[in-house]
């Protein structure tokens, strides 16, 4: 199996150049705080209301930062030319895109879980509770969101005016996982049991959707 | 006759938006015309 | 003689003990020596161990929108040529090489391996050398080489990255990011980069930009070296150096036309400086 | 040329036709009255829209797979046609809402989708202009294509389960449920959705040969430069 294989060489790859400078990791954490700050001055929440749309704030506060954070995912591969070189040594492009989006994953949830006591205690949301149910929401939101991002940075890489183009592409494309994990969080925080199984799944039908469009149509993304 | 004006304004926008739309194709179509014309005759070797 | 250095430095295939040249065994010391201009190693293989491999290009067009860069462009490299691409800047030889190295796809025509075709498998994938390092900035020489030895699945991966570090003359540098290291440096890890997982067609896209006079004269003995191990070389280069010396073969380019290709001495060399046939 | 003559006088016959019909053969809704006149030309048109972008995502598939340009030029050519059908949807909504509910828009599923949609192609439209090498732009806008359009349905299903307060009455249900819907004005809306699918075959026709003529014109272009 090639394609895992070269998946994970990648993968490690990409885990050992951020951590060793941890330029992604730091920007993005400080990105929601300052945002997650701004917010509370922008709407003054009381204890309810923010219970109400504290979420939906993380939520939009993820999605912007992921936009930033997703942006050098493609960018940085073309310094050195060094997207050829990948696609000269792997199998199968789709690992180039596999291992890309794990790594973003894992960032993502790194930053939510920094992140997750502040919004905690500034936004008087108890998060402890149901945790594994939060866990579960975070991960398929992060994992959605990071496949989206990682096939957009790759298109965006390759156009003119790439910064602003990626957040332009990515965001509407991204309504889905906002609405379904944002309301899914709140559920989490009023203790409604409903919404969550059926959110969670269509979370899971997103992710799968568009892993599988990346699967069949990858490697057109990376040609020349 | 209540909202005679609203559906009135409905229509017309609705019509404008594709009028102006075919409006700009033509124009647009017409422009490269005479800009091929233009091409062509200053290459007698295409057709 | 400990046998274990009787291999071929860049592909540690087994020489034939007829093969046996005493001053190949310092690998290191041979590299230091020829890297100062003093001393020619002179190196025989045995060509079919590499499984000689060519090119063939047929009637290939590549069109960005109204403008050909490359315009039906059909030859043959033979298994084991070392062939010199020459033209003017935008003749279309960088992309006629990341064609060969299956980076750019034709919009028309048909590229092939006799002999072997690439696959998945290693060796009979084209090594490419381009314009830029194609290596990281953030990581070290050594993690570099074995990143790439890692994806392309080459046995025994340190033990290689070490031999080619060695052989380029970074092995001291080996653990220092890739970031510091000067231009003629960084050219010498890209070549290493391109040949880590023995290709048996090696492309060369302008490699003498950056290297010193002596860095010319060791890239030119190495590729001598692979070639005479069977390798099949396509460079593009610009006037006559010591690698253009290496040409059993040259094709000039113009405006992604083939207007002159030649195998013979004397017209060569007027194809590669003059452009002439 | 007069083939699209004929082409574009029916289509504009056939729209007028359908203005008419919604007019003075349709019968006045009971509760809404007149200013639900204004649907046979919304939704017919909002139908229309649907199946254009439907058009761009088959031409885009096709390009990933047969990469010729004249898919490429087909599906721009569809993009912008639905997204000039949206737009008209998009007006006619809230002059349509305002009389009615009192307010110019709701953040309600259809009306939220719908803007979604078209944001999506604007983007889309947005991704072309910024792309400079043809056959690049061809296919990374018809790979963001087939991702828009995959996206759509998510888009709906996730605002409409998730995302609306006051469930309305919905006036037509899925094709083919035209349930509580008079059969005249049934007829008149088909009809209706006829008269739309023919304006925006037609101007999908002409924007194609307007984008057709482009690469024409770049090629000549380049073959004059080189001369």
């Amino acid at each position: 199996m090639s394609l895992f294989s070269n998946t994970a060489v990648l993968l490690s790859k990409e885990l050992r150049t951020e951590f060793r400078s941890r330029e992604l990791l730091t920007t993005t954490v400080v990105f929601i705080l300052v945002v997650l700050i701004l917010f509370s001055f922008a709407i003054s929440p009381t204890t309810e209301e923010s219970r109400e749309f504290g979420p939906g704030l993380l939520w939009l506060a993820i999605l912007f930062a992921a936009s930033l954070m997703l942006q050098p995912c493609f960018l940085r591969e073309q310094n050195n030319d060094t997207l050829s070189s990948l696609r000269l040594a792997v199998s199968d492009p789709f690992s180039i895109f596999l291992a890309k989006l794990i790594a973003n994953t894992l960032f993502l949830l790194l930053t939510e879980l920094i992140m997750l006591p502040f919004f905690a205690i500034f936004y008087n949301v108890p998060v402890l509770p149901e945790f594994h149910w939060l866990l579960l929401v975070l991960s398929l939101g992060s994992l959605g969101i990071s496949i989206a991002g990682t096939a957009l940075s790759a298109i965006s890489a390759q156009a003119r005016m790439r910064e602003l183009l990626l957040p332009l592409l990515l965001l509407p494309l991204l309504t889905p996982v906002l609405v379904v994990s944002a309301t899914v969080t709140v559920s989490l925080f009023e203790r409604v049991p409903i919404v969550k199984g059926k959110g969670i799944a269509f979370l899971g039908v997103f992710d799968v959707v568009f892993l599988t469009a990346l699967w069949l149509f990858g490697e057109y993304l990376l040609e020349e | 006759m209540k909202n005679l004006d609203s559906v009135f304004a409905a229509y017309v926008v609705g019509w404008g938006v594709f009028f102006v739309f075919y409006l700009t194709i033509a124009k647009r179509i017409s422009n490269l015309r005479a800009e091929l014309d233009r091409l062509k005759n200053t290459l007698p070797r295409a057709k | 003689m400990p046998l274990i250095e009787s291999r071929c430095r860049f592909c540690t295939r087994a020489l034939r003990d007829t093969d046996h040249d005493p001053r190949v065994f310092l690998n290191t010391r041979a590299f230091l020596l020829r890297s100062r201009g003093a001393a020619q190693t002179k190196l025989t293989v045995d060509q079919n161990k590499l499984s000689p491999t060519g090119l063939r290009f047929e009637s290939i067009e590549k069109r960005y929108g109204g403008l050909y860069a490359l315009r039906r462009v059909s030859f043959e490299i033979s298994p084991g040529e070392c062939a010199v691409l020459a033209g003017r800047n935008g003749s279309g030889k960088t992309t006629l090489l990341r064609i060969a190295g299956q980076l750019v796809r034709p919009t028309t025509g048909k590229l092939s391996f006799p002999r072997g075709t690439p696959d998945a498998t290693g060796s009979a994938r084209p090594g490419y050398v381009g314009h830029s390092t194609m290596v990281y900035d953030e990581l070290t020489a050594e993690e570099n080489l074995l990143l790439f030895a890692r994806l392309q699945n080459v046995e025994s991966p340190v033990a290689r990255a070490d031999d080619l570090l060695r052989e380029v003359g970074l092995y001291e540098r080996r653990a220092s990011l890739v970031r510091t290291f000067s231009r003629g440096m960084r050219q010498r890890i890209a070549i290493a980069r391109a040949l880590i997982h023995r290709p048996s067609v090696l492309l060369l896209d302008e490699p003498a930009t950056g290297l010193d006079p002596i860095g010319i004269t060791w890239l030119a003995n190495s590729l001598r070296d692979l070639n005479k191990a069977g390798c099949t070389i396509v460079i593009s280069l610009h006037g006559e150096s010591e690698i253009s010396a290496l040409a059993t073969r040259a094709v000039r380019l113009d405006a992604g036309n083939v207007i002159a290709d030649t195998k013979t001495g004397a017209s060569l060399r007027d194809i590669l400086v003059y452009g002439a046939a | 040329m007069t083939k699209r003559i004929i082409f574009g006088g029916v289509a504009i016959l056939l729209v007028i036709a359908a203005a008419y019909a919604a007019f003075f053969i349709a019968p006045e809704e009971r509760t809404m009255g007149l200013i639900q006149r204004i649907f046979y030309f919304h939704a017919a048109t909002a139908w229309a829209g649907e199946m254009t972008f439907f058009v761009c995502f088959v031409a885009n598939l096709l390009y990933v797979w047969k990469r010729q340009p004249k898919y490429d030029w087909l599906s721009v050519s569809s993009a912008e046609v639905g997204l000039a059908c949206i737009t008209v949807v998009l007006i006619t909504g809230p002059i349509w809402a305002h009389p009615v509910w009192g307010i110019w828009w709701t953040w309600d599923a259809r009306l939220t989708s719908t803007f979604v949609l078209w944001l999506l192609y604007v983007s889309y439209l947005l991704l072309r202009t910024l792309v400079e090498e043809p056959d690049r732009r061809a296919m990374l806008s018809a790979l963001f294509g087939i991702f828009a359009f995959l996206d759509v349905p998510l888009v709906f299903f996730s605002i409409r389960w998730w995302r609306t307060q006051h469930p309305q009455p919905v006036i037509m249900g899925g094709s083919g449920s035209g349930s509580g819907l008079d059969p005249t004005m049934s007829k008149v809306f088909f009809f209706s959705v006829l008269a739309m699918h023919m304006l925006a075959a037609f101007l999908i026709v002409e924007r194609y040969i307007l984008e057709k003529m482009k690469s024409e014109l770049d090629f000549l272009a380049r073959e004059v430069e080189t001369q």
